[in-house]
């Protein structure tokens, strides 16, 4: 049941050219950076990225798009500033993009993890996002039909885990990272702080060790500098 | 005289009432916050994950796991909560917030939005735009009455791709307020020194007018903010 | 955005014959009984119940059943020990039973709460609970076409809440309480202790204030008895 | 001679590898954690919200606020976690649960299970039962081969109402092991001092036969328990 591994070049070293992989992470929050630094040193090519925004060559997922390692990105908001390498693949038609309504983006994945055929949402209705798709009405109200989302990998940023991959997040770091790992079939979290089993309360676990294959220990400086009471 | 961008934020603060969730959009509306009035307890909400976020962090106190959908760090009341993007779009979608005020390229005559792209060789990118405007309870437009070359951003029909149909309840500008009532549009308030002319003269859609249209009570200054254009 | 009420009598006061109210709770953790007991003191006929079990004579939903108040029962499990008024009274044909597999019982509750028009499942396919629904075949596999479940009323139980109606669960008093919270128009919490605005960590909140409309404080005993680092 | 209720559970217990995760049902299946190997770290998924649910609180230290899908008053191991319903049966219907040991009243032939329900004028409650079948990966049976009054229990076609079809991967009864393949019903083990002809004049389905079928290896006790009928 121990799920630790020593590195991220490790964690990451079995995914293949042509893989589907989230990416947690909203803002600087939750986004595993360590990972994706390690996915890019593997310089695969045709991967599929399920990521809410765009990434920048800081956060290194924009820099995984710069290299044209990455085929395809669905995505909510891929056009922030900094999300340049987008823009720049996109537009030379390097990179396909799937836009999705950020609720539709989220809820699709977690309809992957929880095992249901699709759902409807009134999100997009009579929009060019749902152009092409199933619209029915329920109830008096239109929907647009939405299948659910699933991928090979998921990458997740926590702030503790235990050995067992029990995972805890701290202020706005779950954003899509909950969600993400109950829906892929490797789920590799990368953490602040490794504690032992039984360290975290039942309670406040929000990520259940069941959703995690892989765990690594990749703490950022100021963590590292503040105590934990000062966190 | 218009209102400023801080005028069109503080007159809109004035009509969120107390207890209201509230998700505030960039631009204009994120300029809300700071004018919601003393004594009035206002949730606001964000999309990734927080209710009860509070004003922006003072410089080197940043907490480098808190930020808002902008992306600015921000700071929590005491009573927010947080929670992941699921729960934050079933808050969303299921309609429990009261209010949402959302920025906007086009809003039509019956309440149409849009204002999550313009035409052309872009890169398209939504966020939660379309969500928070078929969720809100009220969906609530803060936007310069024209573009800056002058264009109507008020028309009868967007030729802007929609964001969501018939979703908008009132629109915030800085020459009016203006509220949707079906296939209609009224003129509420307008804002001083601007004409009831000047208004229909910038909108693109037929306005319907009251009996009597009122003027903005609206003050020069507000907390060392300008609210109204010299 | 003070959401406390003095008593669980005062919280049910406004509910009208005919409606429709969800019940948190499973096993006893998080059955709010004190709001089920007030609400059988208002002697209502006509209601509609969404509660996962049967109800005892000791949680009081069983009682509501028996004093005839319930017109129907959405339910997965109403076949417990101690559902005795439940099978009396459907076998009479006095009560209406609307029979769901658990998790298409949560995940109706959950798509009412979130906005959605409905949601494919795989569970139930070719069984009599599947009996007049759609069914659909995604991506090779059947799955059966659910609807969204919503309420006028929820009767919720949580451990603690603040003032504005924050709240949180210990152990298993989550079940079905944080999902019902999103789904009814007005939602009652019956809590152990209410503490002051703040006192809640923001990460440990379950249920945000959004959700909660009243909230009363009526400790069990156990509660009162331990103090708060023994529970 | 035929398995008692514990040498079910105790069968079934040695069939779970190391960093399994399992929802075991009513009946004999709840028997299985007390068999669980030393040395194997197996966590026990309770509907209800539990990942890691322990054994029955010792009796005076019950904690009110803990129970399993049982209703029975339990314990937690060190690295459980508590969630809530939704999130429980995503777990389950999400594929994500390795295996599940369930009861049955009848199984056939190609895996189909009926657990849930006998016909007739009765009140009808399923709990979990059929999220379980259709989402863990693998759905283990545990029952006696007959009904107390002798009638197959394994047969060509279920009479009662169906929890799940094609459902089940293995059925573990007092007399054999069965895996299911295909629309073929292989018998794997026999109990000690049973015969292949006992097993088949028991059953109500063709079985398929290898070219030899194992005895079970199971002790006459174990940690207090018989496992074998007298």
């Amino acid at each position: 049941m121990d799920r630790v591994v020593a590195t991220c070049d490790e964690a990451v070293a079995d995914i293949p050219n042509g893989a589907s992989i989230m990416i947690g992470g909203f803002g600087p929050p939750g986004i595993p950076v360590n990972l994706v630094r390690a996915l890019r040193r593997r310089k695969l090519r045709d991967l599929v990225l399920i990521y809410c925004g765009g990434g920048t060559e800081e956060d290194g997922i924009g820099g995984l798009i710069a290299d044209g390692a990455v085929r395809k990105l669905i995505s909510s908001y891929p056009t922030h500033p900094g999300a340049t390498a987008v823009r720049e693949k996109y537009l030379a038609g390097e990179l396909e993009l799937e836009v999705l309504p950020q609720g539709t983006f989220v809820e699709r994945i977690r309809a992957g993890g929880a095992g249901l055929g699709g759902f409807y949402t009134p999100t997009g209705v009579g929009t060019e996002l749902a152009a092409g798709k199933e619209v029915r009405v329920i109830d008096g109200r239109p929907y647009v039909f939405e299948f659910p989302l699933r991928a090979d990998y998921a990458f997740i940023k926590a702030y503790r885990a235990d050995r067992w991959g029990n995972l805890v997040y701290r202020r706005t770091m779950r954003n899509f990272n909950p969600i993400m790992a109950t829906a892929a079939r490797i789920v590799i979290a990368e953490v602040d702080e490794i504690v032992p089993v039984g360290a975290l309360s039942p309670e406040e676990i929000e990520t259940p060790c069941i959703f995690v294959d892989r765990v690594v220990e990749a703490p950022r400086d100021w963590v590292r500098r503040a105590p934990p009471d000062e966190r | 005289m218009p209102l400023t961008r801080e005028g069109i934020a503080y007159r809109i603060a004035q009509d969120l009432p107390d207890g209201s969730f509230v998700n505030l959009g960039v631009g204009i509306p994120s300029l809300v916050a700071r004018f919601i009035p003393p004594g009035r307890t206002i949730l606001i909400h964000s999309e990734n994950g927080i209710l009860g976020a509070g004003p922006k962090a003072p410089p080197g106190q940043e907490d480098p796991d808190l930020v808002n959908a902008n992306g600015d760090f921000v700071t929590l009341v005491p009573g927010a909560s947080l929670f992941d993007h699921a729960l934050s779009f079933s808050i969303i979608r299921g309609g429990h917030l009261t209010h949402a005020v959302l920025g906007a390229l086009q809003v039509s005559r019956c309440g149409d939005l849009a204002n999550w792209r313009v035409p052309g060789p872009r890169v398209p990118g939504v966020g939660g735009a379309m969500d928070i405007a078929v969720g809100a309870q009220q969906v609530w437009v803060a936007t310069t009455h024209t573009t800056d070359s002058g264009e109507p951003k008020i028309v009868d029909t967007c030729t802007y791709p929609l964001t969501a149909a018939r979703c908008v309840r009132r629109i915030y500008t800085d020459l009016a307020v203006l509220s949707v009532e079906g296939e209609r549009l009224l003129l509420e308030e307008i804002a001083p020194g601007v004409t009831v002319e000047e208004v229909v003269a910038r909108t693109g859609a037929m306005l319907t007018l009251p009996a009597t249209v009122r003027t903005m009570d609206i003050p020069t200054e507000y907390a060392g903010a300008s609210l109204l254009a010299p």
